[in-house]
Formats: structure tokens, C-alpha cells, sequence
């Protein structure tokens, strides 16, 4: 029994110079989509992507990890991948200044991805911030397996609710919830989800967002006992799986827990395997303490 | 016209001088995953302590300028499942391997040795005595003399045979050269030079220590010329001793600096992050940077520097 | 809504907590040109010595990743001069002077003190002690808690008066608590942390240490996690003395980091030489970020980030 | 007598953010244009700027120096600046890469002017790779004077030979060296000199190129007893005279040999002043030594 155990590096994972095919400013967030050829097949959601950022004569060492929004490889053979970049700090920045038919270096897909049901099941996926990014692709996939698919999406204010026209179109039902009231309901997620996992008879809650709202979300699900598939952000510094920075506190198959990388076992994870309240400490019970 | 392109660190070979650092390529499993183990000189292992180790808290990083703060707290398996997993994996590969081992005591340092001894296909031990010392009021043993000749000596009391053992070295001193006469005394056949310095980053926003053991250890670009400076000043002390030089080093460029001040091979750590393919850029880069500069035997690029011209 | 910006230094006041570091300014004149000197907390005078002083040969700097070396060998006129034509000018601006002094034997930092003693219009002294002791094999004084505490013992015993002293430490140390404890025994009233630390690059065309000294103080934006550790380590363990905190910092954001540790006072160095208006910048912004962080007083904000939590 | 004398940075300098106007290739070089407004109406032959590399999350906190080529304000009020960049290292490879529109943070003017003479001369200006740059305007203001003006250029090879025909036509003679022969004389500027200086009577020698070559030219200039004016490159922390990196040992008006900084009491220099032999060391008899 290995701590880093069976778990390897996403397999199909690779590294390439990806071009930028274009980069638009949509509320507080940038779309952008990169040309990364057959890669795109490959990629589900869920995965994520690392991309060196600031250029040639950069202080920044570290790459940044950008959840997937969409993948698709064309008829044409060009495969795109799409991401939703919230200009933030110095990395996030750069990238989103960058222009079409300049190139970055990415690899992908790394990570876990969705769990996506055999059966057709009613699915209910939370969005926090530009953590609505990898939901729309997995709306489109559990519609096509016949699944029931409600949406809610919460961030601060209205500019920071990312979600297109197209992908309204594969959900069932969309909420919206803003602290500020400035778009739908004034509020935070977690005060929706109650009543909508009961109006929608909710088997699964698939979920992305800040640490503190998956949080709150796997005591909802804990208490309406459905399952419930995260997706965390833990700080990542290779993506990789070789630095073990990105842990968290997750209790594995075998009852066991251990501090799991969230790059390799993660992103997502069993929401209710992750043990929230102590993720910044090392909790009474960790294998190793 | 290809130069010879090996190394060898006292008695040990390696097929070309560029290694992992301990903690920045896990046991290799990962890197495997863009590139055959085979093609490195060596996979140095992350630090493995007798018992499982949970590592610190999260935070356990943060991007400085040229650099990160990791604070990690030598997460693993434990020396029995290592031994039980990890080497027969990497043998399997046919990767050469150098086992790092950090311990809380002296007596961890002797018991790590012991289980080491018999074990088939490692190249090396390398000896991280950058470790508080948990009967010396947590002072890392690294830091003083007596210490870090203590945890040598009971290495090489217990490691028996031939294995060579390259003590690994902090910077955090007053003069390294006094501590590399100490390990070296205490039966060191080489040096790995140089671990993190010990940095701080305070979030602006939380007004607090962003690492939740507050202190981190100071890898990449930002530290090579401290790097440099503590390779060169040993190697002019010591003109003999087997070094392994580390600190910052991404591309070819920076390993030959490296070279040039002493090292006999060269590990790459915090740019493995930035680039899985670091490791192998960095071989060709230097091979052909020392086939340039006209070497035909990488060994006489080594400590070419410090050469006092007619 | 404006806070109060001022901050002391032992006795000494200052209208704002930025000064310039020493060596990174000159004597103030040329930053002059870009912006009055009185808007400046302080200028901290490039450190003088007792006789003029060529200073090194060329090459003095290199850049390093986030940084760079300097050996400039502390060029300067000499204390006589400095008095005759630096420090008159520097009052006819009207701005706040710290002198600094570097001697390289006890006697040395006698003698500077004995001059500097009934100057008028000087806020404090900070006493360079990062100079090779010639009396002791080139040692440097803050490099060990004696030679340290004698250089500034020798400036207490002649400065006498109120002129507050502020002995600028070396972070090159394995312990930079314990030579902070020796100065402030000797008669210290604050600490500037941190000078340089010792680095090299070497040039891998010309295949040799690239700084004509060969090794250089490492400054700027990669030395910053040090600071912060210096700062916030001395500051733990003396909750009390004054410090005057440096390396790296660029920006407001910067400034702040090295205040929430600890720094009553942060001097900017390298920022200047990428930028002339640097400090005005970092001033600026500072204060902006101590009023955005509700603070009304800037020195509720210093070594804020050791609060205890309740 | 204070070492750091009465020399003051230029009193002209100013700070600025200039817009990138043009920038094309040319042979080795680019053919840099910015917008710096009035600035360029107080800016010499001689004179350099001192430029911002890396961008926002820059490794290079250093500013890098570049003699100024050509200076004109243009009646409509739009001051330009025109720059010679040969890519080498990290900054200057940045900057060559910038586009039309980008803006950079400048200093200029700065450092020492070349001396213009009363009478009309006869010049001879040497110039080795980019050290041409500066000359052309040099010579423009030459021959405004009334002056005769003789060239030679020299570099490494043709490509490295920076004299573009606008430039050519303001003077007299233009004689070209490279060290391959692929373009004029196969030979250095210093083979060439000794007749030249003969042919046409030469008064005073304008130099600016490597050290080396400027070492070379002191000594032709002394032999035949002429001024020798050259511009020197030392490496620049600051380029505006406070960190004491950029020092050469010069001999001064009073006998008395300092380190001195080339960025301020330079890089036009007197060249029988500097003392090119014990450049990378402290000579004997150097003031402080
Ligand atoms: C699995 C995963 C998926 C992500 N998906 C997206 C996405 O789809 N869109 C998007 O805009 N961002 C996403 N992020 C966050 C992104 O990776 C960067 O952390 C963020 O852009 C801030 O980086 P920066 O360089 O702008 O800030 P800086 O302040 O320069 O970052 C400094 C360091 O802190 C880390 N860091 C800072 N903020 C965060 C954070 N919130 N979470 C984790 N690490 C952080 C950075 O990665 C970097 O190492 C994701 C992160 C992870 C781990
Ligand atoms: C007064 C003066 C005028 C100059 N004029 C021009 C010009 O017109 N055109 C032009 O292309 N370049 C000019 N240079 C050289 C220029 O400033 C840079 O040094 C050069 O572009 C290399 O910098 P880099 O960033 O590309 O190289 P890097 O290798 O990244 O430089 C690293 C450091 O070394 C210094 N350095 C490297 N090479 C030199 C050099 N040859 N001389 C001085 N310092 C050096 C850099 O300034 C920098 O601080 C001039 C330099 C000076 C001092
Ligand atoms: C995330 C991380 C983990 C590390 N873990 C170890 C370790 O377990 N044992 C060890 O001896 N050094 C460890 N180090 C230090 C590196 O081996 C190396 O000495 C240091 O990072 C300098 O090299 P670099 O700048 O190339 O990273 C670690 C460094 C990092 C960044
Ligand atoms: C070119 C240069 C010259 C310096 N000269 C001195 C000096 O004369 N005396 C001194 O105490 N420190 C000197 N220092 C150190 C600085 O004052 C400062 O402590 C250090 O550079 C860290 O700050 P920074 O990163 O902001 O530059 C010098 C630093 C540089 C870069
Ligand atoms: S980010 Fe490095 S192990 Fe997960
Ligand atoms: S470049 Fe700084 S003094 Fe000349």
C-alpha cells in the first residue's frame, strides 16, 4: 500500500506549442481558444490544462492550471481547446494579453475527469466564478446519455457569471445567484440548492468553484445524501504530480487518509471523501501525521 | 566529433551528468510519463524518511520573483513501502538511481543506512541533512558542523560496502566550507550543494504568513547565483570532492555555469515544474555547449573556471 | 480619511517610511533630478569610509534572474569630503540624512564616529558592517556575534550624544538572531535588514567568473523571500527595536510584505536603478494599501502579520 | 575636491512612456522609431537613452542603454527618436520583438554630448557594428558647421555594417571595413586610419564601438597627434549615475586618475584621457586606490 499509490498522470497527457486562435474579453473573464491538433480529442471534463506564462525572460517559474471549458476536434482535423481566464495576478494577466497567432506552451488534458453515469440520471451542476467553465461540456455530455441537467451559477456580481448562449441551451434549467443581487437571485449557491435538489429529485451534484462553496455544497449533498463530484483548486506548482504542493486531506477507498495531490487524483474528487474543515491543516488521523 | 559525455561521482558512473533533484521528480514515475528514466544520468528520489510522513499543511508554496517557496515537509511513503514499490520500479526501468534519505536523528540517519545496505541496483546515497534535528531543539543539522558529521559518520558506519554517500548541504551558513570539511571528515565521498534558503512570503491580503508553516525553502533562478558562489568556494577548498550542483538551473546555459564553478553533475529541480521536459532540454543544451566551447570530455569542462591562466 | 505616515527610529522622526538604501542612491543628487529629496522618509548616504576609495575594477554587476551582482568596493570621496561638500548639500534640500559608515578594522568605525559626532543636521547612523575586517583574515564583521558587536561597541563609545545607530546586518549568517542579540548588547538602537548576500555568476563564453572580484552582493526582487525571513525572524525575536527593512522590494505591495513583518522603515535599492521614481511610486502606494487595509496609522501596520489570532 | 564632481546628469533627462512608432529589420539591426514628444528637441549627438526590458512580469530589472541614432521634432510637435538595436541577450531580444503602438518606459536624454567645434573642421568618425548609430547625426551637425567629414565603418561582417543612405550622403567619404572581406576593405577601422587621417588632414577623430577598438584608435590618434572624442560602453546598472557600475579609469582636467562613471561624465569621452590598458583594473596611482 504505496501512499502515492496507482494513481498516474492523466495518460493521454501531452505537451505542446498551442496556438492562440482567438481571444475575446466576455464580462470580467477572457474566452480564449487555442489550436492543440488531436490533443482535443482526447480531452473530458473535468481535465485541465498547465500553460507556462510571461514569456521568455519571465519571473513567473510556475505554470498555471485552466480547467477546460470545451474540446473539440473538427472535421477538418484542427482540434480547439477553450478556456475562461479571470485576469487576476501576474500570470493570468499575461495570458489574456496575449494575441491571437502568438503560441503557448501547454500540456493537456491533465487530471481527473467527471465521473459520467451509465444511467440517465438527474444531474445538478454548480458553478462558482469561472468555475462554470468545465460545466457546460459536461452538460452536453450527461444530455446526451439522457441525463436531466439543472444549473445553478453563483459569483459575486453579475459581470462574473460566465454563461454563453450555447451553453444555456444544454441545461434543463438555469439559477442564477449573485451576493449582490446585480443578476438573479441575491444570494450565494448554497441557499438555492436545497430546494432545487428536492424540486429536481437531484441524484448527483457535479460542482466547481472556490474551496469554501465546495465546502458548503458537500454538507448540502451530505444531507440530502446525493453524491457529489468536485472539482478543487488547491495551488498547484507543476500540474504534474511530481511536487506535492496541490494536497488535500481525502479519505481513499480503503478508509485510509491521505494528503492527495488534487493534480493527479484530482481535480475532481468525491466531494464527500474530502475533509473540508481541515484542509489547511494536517487533521488527527492522516496517514503519516 | 561527440565528447564524452560522462560522469562519475566517487566510483559510481553515470552515462551523462544531469540529474533529478530530490523532491522535484517524485521516484520518476511521473517524468516517465515524457521521457525514458534511462535517458537521465541518474533519478535522484524525494527524501525518504523511516516512517510515513504526512507532510506539512497546505499552503505549502508560493511563487516568489525567479523562484517559489515550497514547504512540502518530506511527504512519503516511508523507507519499507519505498524499498517495497518504488525501487524495484525504477529498476525496472533500468533508470540509475540515487536513494535520498533525511532522518530526525542521528540514530534515523544509522537506521535509514541500515535498510539501504543490501538493497540491489542504487547508484548512490544521497544525505539530506537539511532536517531539524529533533534532539538539538529542531536546529537543522546541516547548520553546524558537529551535527552534520554526526549524521554522516552514522551513515557511513551503517552503510558498509561501496555505495558512495554525497552529503547534501544548506546554504544557510556562515561559511559552507567549514561544514564541507566536517561531512567530509565524517566519511562523505561527495557533496550535493545546494538545498533551498530559508525565505518568508507574508500575503499582502491576509496579513499573514501565506505558508502555513510560515518559513519555506527558496528554489529556482533567484538562488543560482548563491548556487555558483557556494560550488565555487567549495570546489576551490576541496579540489578533489565529487559535486553535485543544483540551484536554478533551466536551461543548458545555467548547468555549464554550474559546471564551470565545480559541479560533476548537475540536478534540476523547480524546472521540471515549469517544463516536464526540463531534464532533457538541459542535457542537450550542455552537451553541445561544452562540444562548442571545444571540450572533448565533459570532465574537463569541470571546475574549468577556477584555471589560472598562463 | 488620511493616515498617519510618519514613523520613528529611535527618537529619530520621519514624515514617511521610505528612504533610499545605501549605495543605491549616491549622495542623493542625481535622484534630485527626478523628484525632491524632502518627500523621501530619508536618504541613507552610499556607506563612507575614512579615506577615499577607488573602489574595484570592472566588471562591478551582472544580472542575475530577478537580480543582480554588484562589487563596487565602496567608491567614494572619503569622510572628509563627504562632510565638506555631501552633506551640506544634502541639508541645503532640506531632506532627512542617515549617514552610512564602512570601516575595516574597529578603529575605523572609531574614527567615523568621532567625525560624525557633532555634525549637524543628521537623523542617525547606519554602520555598514558587511566590510571584510582586514584585521581578521578578511572576515567579514557581521559575520560573527564579536567582531560584529565591536564595530558597533566602537561606534557607541564615540558617537555619544542622542544620534540613534543602526547596524546593518548580513543575511550570509546561520543565524542572523544571534548577531542581532551581539549588536543590540553593543549598543545598537536599530537593525537595517538586509545587506546583500554573496553570489557569483560566471560568463560561459569567457569561461570565468564574470565580476573582476569574482563574487558580489546578490540584490533585488529574488533576495525579497530572504528579507521578509530576516526581518520577520529578528523581529520575533526582539518585538521592540527598530528596523529598517530592505531587499527587494519594488512596488507598494512589496514595501508592505517587509512592514507586516516587521520593518518600521523600508529603503529601496535595485527598484532604483529600473526605475529613478521608484521610491515615489512605492511610497505611494503604500500608503494607499495601509489605508485600503483600514490601518489610520502606519505603525499599527509594522509586524502586523505576528499578530496573534484570537 | 569631491570625487563625484561637479558632473550632474543630464539636465535635459526626463522620464517617459514612448510609443513605438516603427521598427524594422535591417540587416543584423532593427530600426527602432518612439514617440517622445519635446524630448527630442534636447538631445545631442552622443547622447543615449535608457530603456524598461521584459515587460509586467519581467526577470531583467535592469535598464539597458542605447546611443541615440537620430532626434528631430517635427513642426506638427511629434518629437521622434530613432534607435539601432542589435538583438543579443534577453533585453535587447525583448525589445526588438515589441510592435508599432506598444509602449516602453525611456529615460532620455542622458550622458555626455559629442564636443562641436567652432571652426570648421575636418572629422574624421569611426564607428564599430551599432556604434555607427550615433555618428550619422554626428556628422549632419558636422557638416552644418561647415565641417569636412570622413567615415569608417567596421564590423565583423557586411550585415553588421549599419549605414543607411540617407545617413551615407551626409558625408564626405564613407570607407567600410569588415573582418571577412564581405563588404569594402577585409581588415579593421585601425588598418585604415593612419592614411586616412593623413588624406584628409584630420583634426579630430569621433569614435564610438567596442572597447577594443576604441583602445586601438587612442593609440593611432596619439601617434598623429590629433583629439580623439569616443563614446564608451561600459556595462550600466542605472544609466543616471548613482550605483557605480559603469566606472572607467579617466584622467582628469587636474591630473588626478579616478573611476569614473560613464553613464554621467560619459560615454563621450576624451579618448587620450581614458586609460584603456588598465581598463579592467585599478591602474596605480588611481585616486582612492
Ligand atoms: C485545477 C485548476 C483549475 C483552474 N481553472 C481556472 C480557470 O478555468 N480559469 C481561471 O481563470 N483560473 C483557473 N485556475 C486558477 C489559475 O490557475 C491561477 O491560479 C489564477 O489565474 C491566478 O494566477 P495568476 O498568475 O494570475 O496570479 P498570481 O497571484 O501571480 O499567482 C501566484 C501563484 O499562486 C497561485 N494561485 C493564485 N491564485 C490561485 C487560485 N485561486 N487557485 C489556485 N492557485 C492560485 C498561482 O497558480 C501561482 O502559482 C485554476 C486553478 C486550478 C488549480
Ligand atoms: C552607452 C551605451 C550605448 C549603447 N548603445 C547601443 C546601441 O545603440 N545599440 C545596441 O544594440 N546596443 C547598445 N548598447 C548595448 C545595450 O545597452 C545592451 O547592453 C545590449 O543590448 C545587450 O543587452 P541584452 O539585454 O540584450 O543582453 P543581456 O546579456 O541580457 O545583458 C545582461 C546585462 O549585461 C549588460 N551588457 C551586455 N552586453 C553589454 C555590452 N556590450 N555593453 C554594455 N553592457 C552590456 C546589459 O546591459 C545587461 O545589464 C549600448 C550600451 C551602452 C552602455
Ligand atoms: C517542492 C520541492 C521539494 C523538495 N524536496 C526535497 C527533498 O525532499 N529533499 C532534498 O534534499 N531536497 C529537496 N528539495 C530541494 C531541491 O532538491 C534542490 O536542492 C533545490 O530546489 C534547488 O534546486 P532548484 O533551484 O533547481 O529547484 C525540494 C525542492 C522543492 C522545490
Ligand atoms: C550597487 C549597490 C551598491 C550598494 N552599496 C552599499 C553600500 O555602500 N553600503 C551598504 O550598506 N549597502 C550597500 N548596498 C546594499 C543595499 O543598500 C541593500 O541593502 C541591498 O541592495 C538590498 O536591497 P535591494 O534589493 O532593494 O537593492 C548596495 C547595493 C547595490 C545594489
Ligand atoms: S501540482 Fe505538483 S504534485 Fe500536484
Ligand atoms: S550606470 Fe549607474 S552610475 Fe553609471
Amino acid at each position: 500500500m504505496a501512499e502515492i499509490g496507482g494513481q498516474m498522470i492523466n495518460a493521454r497527457a501531452v505537451q505542446l506549442s498551442a496556438e492562440i486562435i482567438s481571444n475575446k474579453k466576455v464580462g470580467a473573464y477572457h474566452h480564449m481558444v487555442f489550436a492543440v491538433g488531436e490533443v482535443a480529442a482526447n480531452c473530458r471534463p473535468g481535465n485541465f490544462v498547465a500553460i507556462s506564462v510571461g514569456g521568455a525572460s519571465s519571473s513567473l517559474v510556475l505554470r498555471r492550471a485552466f480547467a477546460i471549458y470545451r474540446a473539440s476536434l473538427r472535421s477538418d482535423g484542427m482540434g480547439l481547446l477553450e478556456l475562461v481566464i479571470a485576469p487576476q495576478g501576474s500570470g493570468s494577466k499575461w495570458l489574456v494579453a496575449q494575441e491571437p497567432g502568438d503560441r503557448v506552451d501547454l500540456i493537456a488534458p491533465l487530471g481527473t475527469a467527471f465521473g459520467i453515469p451509465k444511467e440517465p440520471i438527474n444531474a445538478l451542476l454548480v458553478g462558482g466564478g469561472y468555475g462554470s467553465a468545465p460545466l457546460f461540456s459536461l452538460a452536453e455530455t450527461l444530455k446526451a446519455r439522457g441525463c436531466r441537467v439543472d444549473m445553478v451559477l453563483g459569483a459575486s456580481t453579475a459581470g462574473k457569471i460566465y454563461a454563453p448562449l450555447e451553453g444555456k441551451r444544454s441545461v434543463n434549467s438555469l439559477t442564477i445567484t449573485t451576493d449582490d443581487g446585480s443578476a438573479g437571485i441575491a444570494g450565494r449557491v448554497s441557499d438555492v440548492l436545497p430546494n432545487l435538489i428536492a424540486e429536481h429529485e437531484v441524484d448527483v451534484i457535479y460542482s466547481c468553484g472556490p474551496m469554501a462553496m465546495l465546502e458548503a455544497i458537500t454538507l448540502i449533498s451530505q444531507k440530502a445524501d446525493v453524491l457529489h463530484q468536485c472539482s478543487v483548486e488547491e495551488s498547484m506548482a507543476c500540474g504534474i504530480g511530481v511536487c506535492m504542493t496541490c494536497v488535500l486531506p481525502v479519505e481513499g477507498d480503503d478508509g485510509v487518509i491521505r494528503m492527495t495531490r488534487s493534480c493527479v487524483e484530482g481535480p475532481v474528487m468525491d466531494g464527500n471523501k474530502v475533509l473540508w474543515n481541515k484542509s489547511r491543516e494536517i487533521p488527527d488521523g492522516v496517514w503519516g501525521k | 566529433m561527440s565528447i564524452n559525455f560522462s560522469t562519475s561521482i566517487s566510483g559510481a558512473f553515470f552515462a551523462n551528468p544531469i540529474f533529478t533533484a530530490s523532491g522535484c521528480a517524485g521516484s520518476g514515475k511521473e517524468l516517465s510519463h515524457f521521457f525514458p528514466l534511462t535517458s537521465l544520468g541518474a533519478v535522484v528520489t524525494k527524501s525518504i524518511m523511516i516512517k510515513p510522513r504526512s507532510g506539512r499543511a497546505t499552503p505549502r508554496m508560493a511563487e516568489t520573483p525567479s523562484g517559489m517557496l515550497n514547504s512540502i515537509g518530506l511527504q512519503g511513503p516511508g523507507i519499507d513501502l519505498f524499498l517495497e514499490n518504488d525501487i524495484p520500479w525504477l529498476r525496472e526501468q533500468g533508470a540509475r538511481i540515487i536513494v535520498s534519505i533525511a532522518g530526525e536523528s542521528v540514530e534515523d540517519y544509522a537506521v535509514l543506512a541500515r535498510k539501504l545496505r543490501n538493497v540491489a541496483g542504487i547508484s548512490a546515497l544521497e544525505v539530506n541533512i537539511s532536517c531539524p534535528n529533533v534532539e538539538n531543539r529542531g536546529q537543522v543539522f546541516a547548520c553546524n558542523p558537529d551535527t552534520a558529521s554526526a549524521a554522516i559518520a552514522a551513515v557511513r558506519r551503517n552503510i558498509g560496502g561501496e555505495l558512495p554517500i554525497i552529503a547534501k548541504l544548506s546554504p544557510d551558513v556562515t561559511d559552507i566550507t567549514t561544514i564541507a570539511e566536517s561531512v567530509i571528515s565524517a566519511g562523505a565521498d561527495g557533496l550535493a550543494l545546494i538545498n533551498t534558503l530559508l525565505g518568508m512570503v507574508i500575503d499582502t491580503t491576509s496579513m499573514a504568513p501565506k505558508l502555513s508553516q510560515k518559513t519555506g525553502g527558496l528554489s529556482g533562478p533567484a538562488i543560482r547565483p548563491i548556487a555558483v558562489r557556494a560550488i565555487y568556494q567549495v570546489r576551490a577548498a576541496f579540489p578533489k570532492i565529487p559535486i553535485v550542483g543544483m540551484g536554478g538551473v533551466t536551461n543548458g546555459r545555467d548547468a555549464f555555469e554550474l559546471v564551470l564553478a565545480g559541479a560533476n553533475a548537475v540536478s534540476i529541480g523547480t524546472a521540471t515544474f515549469g517544463n516536464p521536459m526540463a531534464a532533457m532540454t538541459i542535457k542537450n543544451e550542455l552537451e553541445e555547449l561544452c562540444e562548442a566551447r571545444g571540450f572533448t570530455s565533459f570532465s574537463d569542462a569541470v571546475s574549468y573556471a577556477h584555471r589560472v591562466e598562463a
